[in-house]
Order: C-alpha cells, then sequence, then structure tokens
C-alpha cells in the first residue's frame, strides 16, 4: 500500500514545488521535476498492474476525510484490475507527453506553470481511478476538469482560450450536477459511498422503486442515469459534447493528454466502474449504448467537413468516445475499457502529430494549407499514419481488435438495441476511416498549399518529441494484442483479466456470424479509406462539387449542427438577459426597492402633512397639551 | 368654619386665570409670571389641606414649592435676559425657531 | 360667619389681582398688581394656621422673586410693549380650554368631601409646640434628604443665572 | 441553571478578556495623539492579534466530547430585572470567536495603506465592532444578546458612514434602518419570551421551557425579521448590495465574514431551540426562500458590472446555502450550514481582501476596467483563482465540503430543495470563472498595466485564508468535530416531541417504499 501511495503524491509534489518554486527557481528546468515525478508515477503503476495480475488487489483508507453523523467518507485507495489498467494508460500517456511538452512548449514564458499544471493534472487522474469511494472519484473528477480549464486557457491572454477553458468547466459542472445527485441518493440507499458495500448491496434494491421530485422511478435506473450525465459531461457526449472542439485552445500535448487519452474517458471509467449498478437498469444501459451510438455517428459527421486538424481529431474523440459508451451500454465493459486503453494511445498519437505539424506549420491548423508534409517531416508521416490505420480498424492494428471486440458484442449481445448500435457502429467505422485518411491525405500528400514563408519554415521536430511519438505508436500498434479474440488464435486476455471487475459478457453467435460481423467492420473500414483516397487525392474537386450540391447539409455539418448557437440561445442569453432586466430591473429595483423605500418615502410623506402642526410657537403646544388635560380631566371627573 | 371646598374652587380659579395668562399673552415675562400664579393656586390648596387634615406634609410640599419656584424664577429670567439679548424681543409669537 | 366674611373678601380680591395680572399690558403693573396678590395670599395661609408659610410668602415671593422680576422687566425696556396687542391672535381658544378644565373641576369640587381621618398635627399640638417648631422638626428630620437636594436645587439655580445671563465677553 | 454548564477553568475570564481587549485597546487609542497614524496602526494591530493569541485556547482547549456551553461565566448585572452577565461558548458557537479574532487582524492589515483619513478613529471602530461581534457569539443572556447585537450596528454605521465609497451616507442610512427595524420586532419576542418564561432572560434557562405553538408562531416571525435581514435572506436581502459596495475594505471583510453569520447563528442560537414547533411547521416557508435566494443571487451576479456588487450578490446566493443547510433540520444539512459559515466567511472574506488590494491600485470596481491581470500580477491571480475556486465549491476546498453537505441534507429534507440547490452550484461557476476571466485573462487592459504585484503585507493578509480554504477542504474534521455534540444536542431539541425523525437512514425508509 505505502509503494503505491507514490502513484498519486509523486506528481502532486511535483506540482508543489513547480508552482512554489517554478517562476523564481526552477525556471527552464521545471520539466525535471515533473518528469521524473510521472516517471516514478510510472514504475510503481507498473509494479501494481504486475501485483494485480497475480491476483492482488488492495482496497485501503488512508485517513478519514470528513465525517458528518452517519456520514462517513474517507481518502483511500483500491486497487483492482480496472485501476491498474487505467494506472498504465494514465502514466504511459502522461509520462510520453511530459517528454514530447519538453520539446514543444519550448521557450514558452509559462514553461513552470505548464509543467506545474500537467502534475496537477496526473495527480489529479491518478486519484479519480485510484478511489475507493465516490466521493473522492468526485473530487479527482473536478480536480482533472479544474486542470483542464486551467490548461485549455493556457494561453489566458487570448480570449477564445479562456472562453473555451470556461465553457468546459461550466458544461462539466451541468453533468456534475447530476452526478452529485447520483451520489447523494447512492448514499440515500446504502448509507455509504464507498464501492464495496455499494456494489455487493446493489443487487438487493434491484427492484426498488423510489419517489424522485414526485415521480417514481426505478431506483437503479435512477442512479444509474445521474451518474451517467457526470459521464456525459466529463465524455463530451451529447448534448454535453460542445466544451471539447472548443478545448482545441489549449496546447496539443494537453489535448493529447486531457481531451483524448485520459480525462475524456473518465465518463467510461466511471460507467465500467459502476458496472455493477448499471447492469441491473436495462434502461440505463439502453439510455448509455444509445447515446454513444448517436453520438458517434453525430460527431463523426462533423468530422467530415471540418477544415482544423485539431478540431477533426477532437471530433473523433467524441465519436470513439460513443463507441466506448456504445460497448458499455450493451453490457460490454471490458471492450469498452479494452477501446478506452487502446485508442489512448493511436489518439494522443494523433494529436501529437498534429502537434508536430504545427510545430513545423507555425501554429498552422488549416488543413486547406496543408499538403505533401510527408517529405519533410517522415517520422511524424508515418507514426500519424499508423495511427490512423489503428483508428480505421485495420486489422492487426491495435484499434481493429478493439472495435471489432465491440461490434461483435453489441450484435451478438442481449441488449435489445445491440442490432440498431451495432449498424450504427459499422456506418461509425467506415466514417472514421474516412474523416482520418482525409486528414492524413489533405496534410501529407498532394502538394503544399500554404505561403512560401511556411514552406520554407517545414522542418521535422526535434528528438525529445519524435521519440514519444514512436513510443506510442509502438501502443498503437500492439497494445491490442493483448486482447486478440479466440476467434482469431488469440487468448482474448484483456477480458479475461477484466473479468473479476467487469464481468464477462456472454455473446451468443455462431462463428460464421462473428466472421461476418468482423468482415463487415473491415469493409467498412477499408472502403473508408478507399473512399477518401479516391475523393482527396486523386478527384480534389468532387468534396468541392458536394459541398455545393449540399450546401444546405454542408453548412450544418460546418457548423456542427447550431450546438453552439442553440445553447447560446436557449440558456446563455435568456439567463443574462433575465438577470439584468428582471430581477435587477424589476425585481430588485421595482418591487423589493420600492417597498423598501417606498415605506420611508411613505412616512416622509405623511410627516411632511403633519409637520405644519408644528408651528414653533409655544403657546399653540401649550394650549393643545392644555386641550389634552381638559379631555383627560373630562374623562376621569366626569364618567 | 369655611368649607374645604371654597378653598379648593379659590385654589382652582386661580390655577385656571394662571392657565389663562399662559396660553394667551404675548409677552413672555407676563407668561412666566402666569406660571407662578398657578403655583400660587396649588400651595392655596395644599396649605387648605394640611389644615384641615391636620397633616403637615401639605405645608412641607408648599415649602419646596417655593423654593423651587425661586430657582425656577432665576433661571427663568436669566433664560429671559438671554433671550432678549439674540432676538431683541420679548414676544414669543416672534419665536419660532421649532416651526416644522 | 365672620371667617367665611373674611373668606369671601380675600377670595374675591385674589381673584381680581389674579385678572389684573394676566391682563395688563404694561409688565410693570402686572407685578405691581401680583405684589398685591401675594400679600393677599399670605393673609389667607395665616388664616389657616401657616403663619411660617406666609412669612415665607412674603419673603420670598414678594421680596425675592417678584423683585427679581420687577428687575427683568425694567431691564428689558419694553417701551413698545405698550403698542402692540397683548394676547396672541388665538387667544379665544386659551380661555375657553381654560374656562372648560374650571368648569368641569369646580363642578367636581362642589360636592367633595374629605373622608380621611385628620392627623396629629391638630391646632392644639401647633399652638402648644409653636408651628415654626413643628414644621423645623419635620423638615429636618422625615424630609432633610430632600431639604439637601432643595438646597442643590437652588445653587445650580444660582450658578445657572449667572452663566445664562452673563455676556459672553468675546464679541 | 449551573449544571448546564462547564465554567471556565483556564484561569482567567477569556470570554471577558477577549471581548474588552478590543474594546480597551479601542481606549487606548483614544489617548493617542491625532497625528500620530503610525502609532495608531501599530496599536490596533498589536491589540487584535493579542486578541487573536488569546483566542487560540478556545480552539486546543475545547472540549469535543460534550454540548453543554464551556468557558462559562457568569455575574449578577441588573438583579431588578434579573439580567446577568452570563457568557459561554458550544461548539456551535465557538468557530466564530476564532474566525472574528482572526479576521480583525486582517482587516487591520488590509487598511494599513487605504484608510488615510480619520486613521486613529477608524482602529478604534474596527477594535470596537469586535469586542461586540465577539459579544455577540459568546452571550448566553438574552439582554446581553441584544446588547451586543445593537452595539455591533454603531461601529459598522460609522465604518460604511465616513470611510465608504461616494454613496455611502445612503448605504449606511440604509444598513443601519433595515438591521435595526429587524432588531426592534426582536426585542419585542425577547419581552414576550422574558415575561412568560418567568421573568428571565437566562438563553438556557428558556430553553427548558415550551411554549404554546401560537406564540412560537409570532415570536418565531419576529426572531426571523431580525435574523433574515442580517442574514440576509431573499426578500430583504437589498441593503447588503448597496452596503457591501460602498463599505471600505475591511467593512465590507468583517460585513461578510462575520456579520451576516449572526442571522444565521441566530437561527441556530434563539429560532431553532427556543421555538422547535414553529421552526419544523416553517421549514417548508424557509427552505423556498433559501432556494430563491441560491437562485436569484446568482442569476443576479450574471449581470453585474461591479467587482464588489456582484461578490455581494454572491453571498445572498451562499447564505441561502447555509439557511437551507440550516432548516434542513438534519445533522447533514446544519454541520454543512455551520461549516459553510466558517467557509463563506473565510471565501468571501478574503474575495473581498482581494478586491481591496487591487481597489487600492486602480481605485475602480467596475470589471470592465480590468483585464489580464494575470499578466501582471501573477501571485495575486493565483491567490484569487484559489478564492474563485474555493466559492464555486471545487472538491479539496472548503467550499466543497459545506456545499455537499448541505446539498446531501437539503435533499433528504426535500427533494426539490435540494436539486434546485445544486443548480446554483452551476450558475455559480458561471459567473465566478465568468468574472475572473474577465478580470485577469485575455489582453492586459491599459489600466492595469504596470501594476505592481501584491506586496509582502499583502501576502500575509491573505496567506491565512489560503491555508484555511485547504485546511477545511482536506482535513474539515477538525472543525466539524467541534459541531457533532452540540448539533446533535440542538437537533434533538428541535425535535423532541414529535414523530420527526432527524435520524437519516430512517428518511430512506419513506423513500424507499
Amino acid at each position: 500500500m505505502n509503494n503505491y501511495l507514490l502513484i498519486p503524491f509523486l506528481p502532486l509534489a511535483a506540482f508543489l514545488i513547480n508552482i512554489l518554486l517554478g517562476r523564481n527557481f526552477l525556471k527552464e528546468k521545471a520539466h525535471w521535476v515533473s518528469i521524473l515525478a510521472v516517471a516514478g508515477s510510472w514504475v510503481v503503476a507498473v509494479m501494481a498492474l504486475v501485483d494485480t495480475m497475480a491476483g492482488k488487489t488492495i482496497n485501503e483508507d488512508l485517513y478519514s476525510w470528513f465525517v458528518s453523523g452517519n456520514f462517513k467518507v474517507s481518502v483511500g485507495f483500491l486497487i483492482d484490475q480496472l485501476t491498474a489498467v487505467m494506472l498504465i494508460v494514465v502514466t504511459t500517456c502522461s509520462m510520453l507527453i511530459h517528454i514530447y511538452s519538453v520539446g514543444y512548449m519550448h521557450g514558452d514564458k509559462g514553461f513552470y506553470r505548464f509543467f506545474a499544471y500537467l502534475s496537477l493534472f496526473t495527480f489529479c487522474m491518478l486519484m479519480l481511478v485510484m478511489a475507493n469511494n465516490f466521493l473522492q472519484l468526485y473530487f479527482g473528477w473536478e480536480g482533472v476538469g479544474l486542470c483542464s480549464y486551467f490548461l485549455i486557457g493556457y494561453y489566458f491572454d487570448k480570449k477564445s482560450a479562456s472562453d473555451a477553458g470556461k465553457k468546459a468547466f461550466i458544461v462539466n459542472r451541468f453533468g456534475d450536477f447530476g452526478f452529485g445527485l447520483g451520489i447523494i441518493m447512492i448514499f440515500l440507499t446504502f448509507g455509504t459511498v464507498y464501492y464495496e458495500p455499494v456494489f455487493a448491496q446493489a443487487g438487493g434494491f434491484a427492484n426498488h422503486t423510489v419517489n424522485f421530485l414526485g415521480y417514481d422511478v426505478h431506483l437503479m435506473t435512477l442512479i444509474a442515469l445521474l451518474l451517467f450525465c457526470g459521464s456525459i459531461g466529463k465524455s463530451a457526449q451529447m448534448p454535453l459534447h460542445v466544451w471539447l472542439p472548443d478545448a482545441m485552445e489549449g496546447p496539443t500535448p494537453v489535448s493529447a493528454l486531457i481531451h483524448a487519452a485520459t480525462m475524456v474517458t473518465a465518463g467510461v471509467f466511471l460507467v465500467a466502474r459502476c458496472s455493477p449498478i448499471f447492469s441491473l437498469s436495462e434502461t440505463a444501459l439502453m439510455v448509455v449504448a444509445l447515446t454513444g451510438a448517436i453520438t458517434s455517428l453525430f460527431a463523426a459527421t462533423i468530422g467530415l467537413v471540418q477544415n482544423d486538424i485539431k478540431r477533426i481529431i477532437a471530433y473523433s474523440t467524441i465519436s470513439q468516445l460513443g463507441y466506448m459508451f456504445l460497448a458499455c451500454g450493451v453490457g460490454a465493459y471490458s471492450a469498452g475499457v479494452f477501446h478506452l486503453y487502446t485508442h489512448a494511445f493511436f489518439k494522443a498519437l494523433l494529436f501529437l502529430c498534429a502537434g508536430s505539424v504545427m510545430h513545423a506549420m507555425a501554429g498552422e491548423l488549416n488543413l486547406q494549407k496543408m499538403g505533401g508534409l510527408k517529405k519533410y517531416m517522415p517520422v511524424t508521416y508515418i507514426t500519424m499514419l499508423l495511427a490512423s490505420l489503428s483508428i480505421a480498424g485495420v486489422p492487426g492494428f491495435a484499434g481493429f481488435f478493439s472495435k471489432d471486440e465491440i461490434l461483435w458484442l453489441a450484435y451478438s449481445g442481449p441488449s435489445p438495441v445491440g442490432k440498431l448500435v451495432w449498424g450504427i457502429g459499422t456506418v461509425v467505422a467506415f466514417l472514421t476511416a474516412l474523416y482520418s485518411f482525409r486528414l492524413i491525405f489533405l496534410t501529407f500528400h498532394g502538394k503544399f498549399r500554404g505561403t512560401h514563408e511556411q514552406e520554407h519554415h517545414l522542418h521535422e521536430s526535434p528528438k525529445v518529441m519524435t521519440i514519444p511519438l514512436i513510443l506510442l505508436c509502438v501502443g498503437a500498434i500492439a497494445s491490442g494484442w493483448v486482447g486478440i479474440p479466440h476467434l482469431l488464435g488469440g487468448g482474448a486476455h484483456f477480458t479475461e483479466f477484466m473479468k473479476p471487475v467487469l464481468g464477462h459478457p456472454e455473446g451468443h453467435g455462431t462463428h460464421s456470424e462473428e466472421w461476418m460481423v468482423m468482415a463487415v467492420s473491415v469493409i467498412a473500414g477499408f472502403s473508408g479509406i478507399g473512399l477518401a483516397y479516391f475523393m482527396y487525392l486523386k478527384r480534389a474537386d468532387i468534396p468541392v462539387r458536394l459541398a455545393a450540391r449540399f450546401s444546405a447539409v454542408h453548412k450544418i455539418l460546418l457548423n456542427k449542427y447550431y450546438v453552439d448557437e442553440f445553447y447560446s440561445f436557449l440558456i446563455v442569453r435568456p439567463a443574462i438577459w433575465i438577470a439584468k432586466n428582471i430581477l435587477i430591473g424589476i425585481t430588485d429595483a421595482k418591487i423589493i426597492e420600492a417597498i423598501v423605500n417606498g415605506i420611508p418615502k411613505a412616512i416622509g410623506g405623511f410627516s411632511q402633512v403633519i409637520r405644519k402642526v408644528q408651528t414653533g410657537f409655544l403657546q399653540h403646544y401649550a394650549t393643545i397639551m392644555a386641550t389634552g388635560i381638559l379631555i383627560i380631566v373630562a374623562i376621569m371627573l366626569l364618567r | 368654619m369655611v368649607p374645604l371646598n371654597w378653598y379648593l374652587m379659590l385654589s382652582a380659579v386661580v390655577f385656571m386665570i394662571g392657565v389663562f395668562g399662559f396660553l394667551t399673552r404675548k409677552n413672555i415675562i407676563i407668561m412666566f409670571m402666569s406660571v407662578e400664579l398657578m403655583l400660587n393656586g396649588v400651595n392655596i390648596s395644599l396649605i387648605a389641606f394640611s389644615h384641615y387634615l391636620q397633616d403637615m406634609r401639605g405645608q412641607i410640599l408648599v415649602f419646596f414649592i417655593i423654593t423651587v419656584a425661586a430657582a425656577e424664577a432665576a433661571i427663568g429670567l436669566a433664560i429671559i435676559i438671554a433671550l432678549f439679548r439674540n432676538k431683541s424681543t420679548a414676544h414669543v409669537d416672534e419665536m419660532n425657531e421649532m416651526k416644522g | 360667619m365672620l371667617p367665611k366674611l373674611f373668606f369671601g373678601y380675600y377670595a374675591a380680591v385674589i381673584v381680581i389681582l389674579s385678572l389684573l395680572v394676566v391682563t395688563r399690558k404694561n409688565p410693570v403693573r402686572s407685578v405691581m398688581w401680583m405684589l398685591l396678590l401675594f400679600f393677599h395670599i399670605a393673609s389667607l395661609y395665616l388664616f389657616l394656621n401657616a403663619e411660617f408659610i406666609a412669612a415665607i410668602q412674603v419673603i420670598v415671593y414678594a421680596g425675592a422673586i417678584l423683585v427679581l422680576f420687577l428687575f427683568v422687566v425694567l431691564l428689558l425696556n419694553l417701551r413698545e410693549e405698550l403698542k402692540v396687542k397683548r394676547f396672541i391672535g388665538s387667544w379665544p381658544a386659551g380661555l375657553f380650554v381654560s374656562a372648560a378644565i374650571l368648569a368641569i373641576v369646580i363642578n367636581v369640587i362642589r360636592s367633595f368631601v374629605l373622608a380621611a381621618p385628620p392627623g396629629k398635627y391638630s391646632i392644639e399640638y401647633i399652638k402648644e409646640a409653636t408651628h415654626t417648631k413643628a414644621l423645623g422638626t419635620i423638615l429636618y428630620t422625615e424630609y432633610l434628604f430632600p431639604f439637601e437636594i432643595a438646597s442643590l436645587v437652588l445653587l445650580i439655580a444660582i450658578i445657572g443665572a449667572i452663566v445664562l445671563a452673563k455676556r459672553k465677553t468675546r464679541s | 441553571m449551573m449544571e448546564q454548564v462547564i465554567m471556565n477553568k483556564l484561569g482567567f475570564p477569556i470570554l471577558s478578556t477577549l471581548i474588552f481587549l478590543p474594546v480597551a485597546g479601542a481606549a487606548l487609542l483614544l489617548l493617542i495623539p491625532r497625528a500620530k497614524e503610525s502609532l495608531a496602526k501599530w496599536v490596533g494591530l498589536l491589540v487584535s492579534i493579542a486578541a487573536f493569541i488569546l483566542s487560540i485556547p478556545l480552539f486546543t482547549n475545547f472540549d469535543k466530547s460534550t454540548h453543554l456551553m464551556q468557558f462559562a461565566e457568569r455575574h449578577e448585572w441588573i438583579p431588578a430585572w434579573n439580567i446577568t452577565y452570563y457568557l459561554g461558548l458550544d461548539g456551535i458557537s465557538v468557530l466564530f470567536v476564532l474566525l472574528s479574532t482572526l479576521i480583525t487582524i486582517l482587516c487591520v492589515l488590509i487598511s494599513w495603506n487605504a484608510i488615510k483619513t480619520k486613521v486613529k478613529e477608524f482602529y478604534i471602530s474596527i477594535l470596537i465592532m469586535e469586542g461586540a461581534m465577539i459579544g455577540v457569539f459568546c452571550s448566553l443572556d438574552f439582554m446581553l444578546f441584544y446588547l451586543f447585537w445593537e452595539a455591533m450596528l454603531i461601529p459598522m454605521y460609522l465604518l460604511i458612514g465616513v470611510w465608504g465609497g461616494p454613496n455611502r451616507i445612503y448605504a449606511a442610512v440604509k444598513f443601519f434602518l433595515y438591521t435595526l427595524v429587524g432588531s426592534v420586532l426582536m426585542l419585542v419576542g425577547i419581552i414576550v419570551l422574558y415575561f412568560y418564561a418567568g421573568r428571565t432572560f437566562d438563553i438556557l434557562e428558556l430553553m427548558t421551557k415550551t411554549y404554546p405553538y401560537n406564540m412560537q408562531f409570532w415570536l418565531f416571525w419576529a426572531f426571523f425579521a431580525a435574523f433574515a435581514v442580517k442574514v440576509p435572506m431573499f426578500p430583504v436581502h437589498t441593503w447588503l448590495p448597496d452596503a457591501h459596495t460602498e463599505a471600505p475594505t475591511a467593512g465590507s471583510v468583517i460585513l461578510a465574514a462575520v456579520l451576516i453569520k449572526m442571522g444565521a447563528y441566530g437561527f441556530l442560537r434563539f429560532s431553532l431551540p427556543l421555538l422547535p414547533e414553529a421552526s419544523r411547521a416553517m421549514t417548508p416557508v424557509m427552505l423556498t426562500l433559501s432556494v430563491i435566494a441560491i437562485i436569484y443571487g446568482a442569476v443576479i451576479c450574471l449581470a453585474q458590472t461591479d467587482l464588489k456588487r456582484l461578490i455581494a450578490y454572491s453571498s445572498v446566493s451562499h447564505m441561502g446555502f447555509v439557511t437551507l443547510g440550516i432548516f434542513a433540520l438534519n445533522l447533514q444539512g446544519m454541520e454543512g450550514g455551520i461549516l459553510q459559515m466558517i467557509n463563506h466567511g473565510v471565501v468571501t472574506g478574503a474575495l473581498f481582501l482581494s478586491i481591496g488590494a487591487i481597489y487600492d491600485r486602480t481605485h475602480t470596481r467596475q470589471i470592465a476596467d480590468y483585464g489580464g491581470v494575470a499578466s501582471v500580477m501573477p501571485v495575486y491571480a493565483t491567490a484569487f483563482m484559489i478564492f474563485t475556486l474555493a466559492s464555486i465549491g471545487l472538491p479539496a476546498t472548503n467550499g466543497f465540503i459545506g456545499e455537499f453537505l448541505i446539498i446531501l441534507g437539503g435533499f433528504t429534507a426535500n427533494q426539490w430543495a435540494g436539486v434546485l440547490a445544486a443548480t446554483g452550484i452551476i450558475i455559480g461557476a458561471g459567473y465566478m470563472l465568468w468574472l475572473y476571466q474577465r478580470v485577469f485573462f485575455m489582453e492586459v487592459n491599459p489600466k492595469v498595466a504596470g501594476l505592481n504585484d501584491i506586496d509582502a503585507r499583502e501576502i500575509i493578509t491573505l496567506l491565512p485564508m489560503v491555508l484555511l480554504i485547504f485546511w477545511i477542504g482536506i482535513y474539515p474534521n477538525t472543525f466539524l468535530g467541534f459541531m457533532h455534540e452540540s448539533v446533535n444536542h440542538l437537533l434533538e431539541r428541535v425535535n423532541s416531541g414529535s414523530a420527526h425523525e432527524m435520524n437519516i437512514a430512517k428518511n430512506i425508509m419513506e423513500i424507499l417504499k
């Protein structure tokens, strides 16, 4: 246990050292502290994985966080198979991205600050995955959100960056609103917020209904959906996906680490972690599956037409996250986590390659101004190509195995919407390949379309950046090999490993069906690649003509279905309008202040009338007084 | 024997004449004298009660009233002098500083 | 019969003098009428077996207070007093109120009967002990504390009168 | 009633010392010549530090295992009306005394250069304020309590009216009248209690009596008038923005950190234990008003253009949480409410201190006059960020613990109240982050270019707040431990004689059919 404490607290120490000493003392050397800390965490995390593979899990409290009556919660750690995998994903990605950042952020005036935030993020993410209770999970959850806010708004003097950071935080708060209520419901139901007793007792509440805000609802569905609200926000699912594309305002390593590999997958982790609760509610699972499927389709269509290289990858992330939820929704939690794990590598790699491209293009993000970069930056090109092959689901690459497992379990699983989401998933697989290779072809092939100055500047990135790319590339190719299905002669080790935590999904289908599903998805992937090749390399006029032909559709996609505008119109502006015109203008000024100021004013007006009695003549007062005496005397004596 | 009621009526008449003077005269000195008149009216009834009740306390009270009247006259007249110095008038209807 | 006659005389004179005091235009005359009034009241006190109080009445009221009044009246130079009206505009109100109270009080006094038992200071007792001694004994024993306060009141009045009437030295 | 309290065993009358040391300090200041301003400042600082050091035994020697009043002192005062000089602390009030002594030091420090006129009188006001505040929290005699309660008004009135902004007279008079109207009604209530309970002002003795429901009902509203104005609860909150905006920094800090806590404290100390049945019956009304305050205050913040006004309205929202927690009438809600009072004192106090620090440099409160401050004043920006995060209730800061417990308690008491209150947190994040963005982020506004970062004095002023924020956020048991017994006892009293169950576990059974 004590060793494992190092996993989260080394990055925390690095954060504290950097934030306190970085500005005046460490300066350009700040990265050493953070890298050493995360490397230390990685080593211990590997040890933890080895331990869990040997079947040793840990669930211990560090100290009592707070106690109020029967509400008790501690800071404590749970390390089981799921946590161990997450630890590996988080520390590996984090470490490689830390190293990459040394080159990427070189010369930035906030160098120490950047590494401090990265360390803080790593700490929070590790606290999130290692928590043994919901409240600590919530702590990590909000903590990573905060770091995301800091890092998106890293270039805070840019309005768009600070806007994006704020948007990410607030949109996430909407999700956390449900998540927080979910935790409260869990406490009220089970009397505790620790995972172990909650999951152990969950079965006993399977058929309870509860009165929630006047409606009788199924208890487990309610809890599951409330928790899922948090997942929707954090993992940028519809309808709370709007923050993630904007989050690309942050430095690219941040997009890779937080908005691709780790933080955004926390939502999937939450659903997987709470699988004992979700499994008790068919409705909740169906909602999860459909949300995932619809989001993945929706984001993939947007990704087709965007021109900002990072935004395409961001929509791709949303889409792939949808995939993971799709998996969880059909009960295939381990497949979802498997995809999370492979996705972390190839998506981080995609982002880092995009960062490398940006580095070469001096910050240019527009695809239409690139082209032919492969001869200038071969390492970047090859690694990015491999990552794209992986995401497109080309057999042998990591993405193929995880995606295939999801599709197969969706098709064969017991879920009532399984066939539907399988269909959507296959379409998305096609779209994924299409937009991924659109990106590759437009960036690296063809002729350079930017300015001469940019062309002159083109160069491969330094070693400190390319080495992490190569290492991640290994992950993007090989990370899937731990989960090769039985069908292909593998041992499905990943699923087996996760079994104690996530259970084993039962798919019932024949081998031929399984082959068919696999074939369909492979065909979809290859046809996507082929279409991209045809459209963007051979006949570059087709996309333009298509856009002109279906200008309405194109415009909707280009504007991301106008969701941002919809929210602005529906929530943001009315709220401010109400505040300004009704609450300040009417309630406070016209009603409350009118009453408050009106009473003294009325008294003042009355005084204006009766002050006339005060003539200032002594004898008038005396006469009035005497009259009073007369009345008293009359009353008393003539009674 | 003169009945007590007669004294009391006399006292009341003197008192009310004092009140009348106080309420109606312009001259502040005459108003002040009206106050003395009222005090004397009260004194008459007190002495009368003292006599008829065969109790000394009435006279003690009169004794104190005269003391206070003396003090009051001294202070009051000093105020009048100060007032006259500032306003050059002894007419109350010309003093309405307290008008609301 | 004789006492009633005496009383009638004094009562009539006192009432008339009171009216004169409050109605004269010239304050000096008012003061003079008041002097006469005080002597009559002092006589009435003698009539009620209160010779010490009667003496005080003459000495303090007539001798001290009224002289003070006279001083002030003369000091104030009230020549134009004679040119203005003596009553304020709303004098009927004052007259009505005071007359009404008087009417009520007289009406009540008419049927007033003294019910309390007489105390120990009967005429015989006072005659034996002398009035001044009887008054002095009770004043310096039972009423010593108020007496002291009265002396304090006088002291303050003296200081107060000086402070108030004194001309401000800086001009 | 002596057996209900634990008399002071410290060897010196700690509570009287705490009350009268600042007053004595104020008297000492009177003797200092007006021209010697820096001497006056140092005397003010040393006296406030001395008071703080003297209050530390309250923290260390407090017996957390009992609900009884501790450090009690009792002397005859006006025997004719049975008024006693009776002081004591329990778990509900002890933390506020500590908060008051701490805040006073910070107020003295932050005003060091900001107050340029009538310096001596300023520190006299602050010190008298401190004495009165401590007196309010310590009093166990209703008349003594009322005396301190009203005594607080005068220095605060002067602080706003003499050293305030341009519109200070209006704000000061508004503050004074609002609070006075409320407290006069409370006085009526106190007198009614006095006669009904057999001529005693002893709060502990009054608590042992029971009162007919009708009487409780009217008394509840009489007390409500006093306490709700102070809190301030929804319809009577409009004095707060004006007072906060016009008050000098130290005035705003005291107002936010301690003064408005007294309303909530009054509910806890008087309304609930004296009038349990009325309190229970009025719970729906109070919860509704609290929820309105939370959302109303938060939404109104979205449209504010003035820094201090925004924080003032956010106080309305946060105090809505406090009253929600208190009137949830369960352990979690009430402990959360009390903790949130401390939190709000720390966080909003810190925010006002920070705004004061920058106001000294720019002399503007308009948000539009700022921008890019984080580039110019990075240390200041860091501190303000921590306060902002605590204000929006991020886990590991104190705001989270309080708000979570309150929403848990509120949700248990009434689901709608809990859910609606939680929306306040979303809006809270919105306006605070927007404020932060407009002031600290984006391009540097020429008006703030070239400002110096906060100096050592200001860092010392803000540092205790930062430490408290994390202390309460990471290990709140230190503070919650003070409350458990007292709150439990209070709840027993409130829920006595009825079928109403305070145990949450029982409520669950109601929820689960």
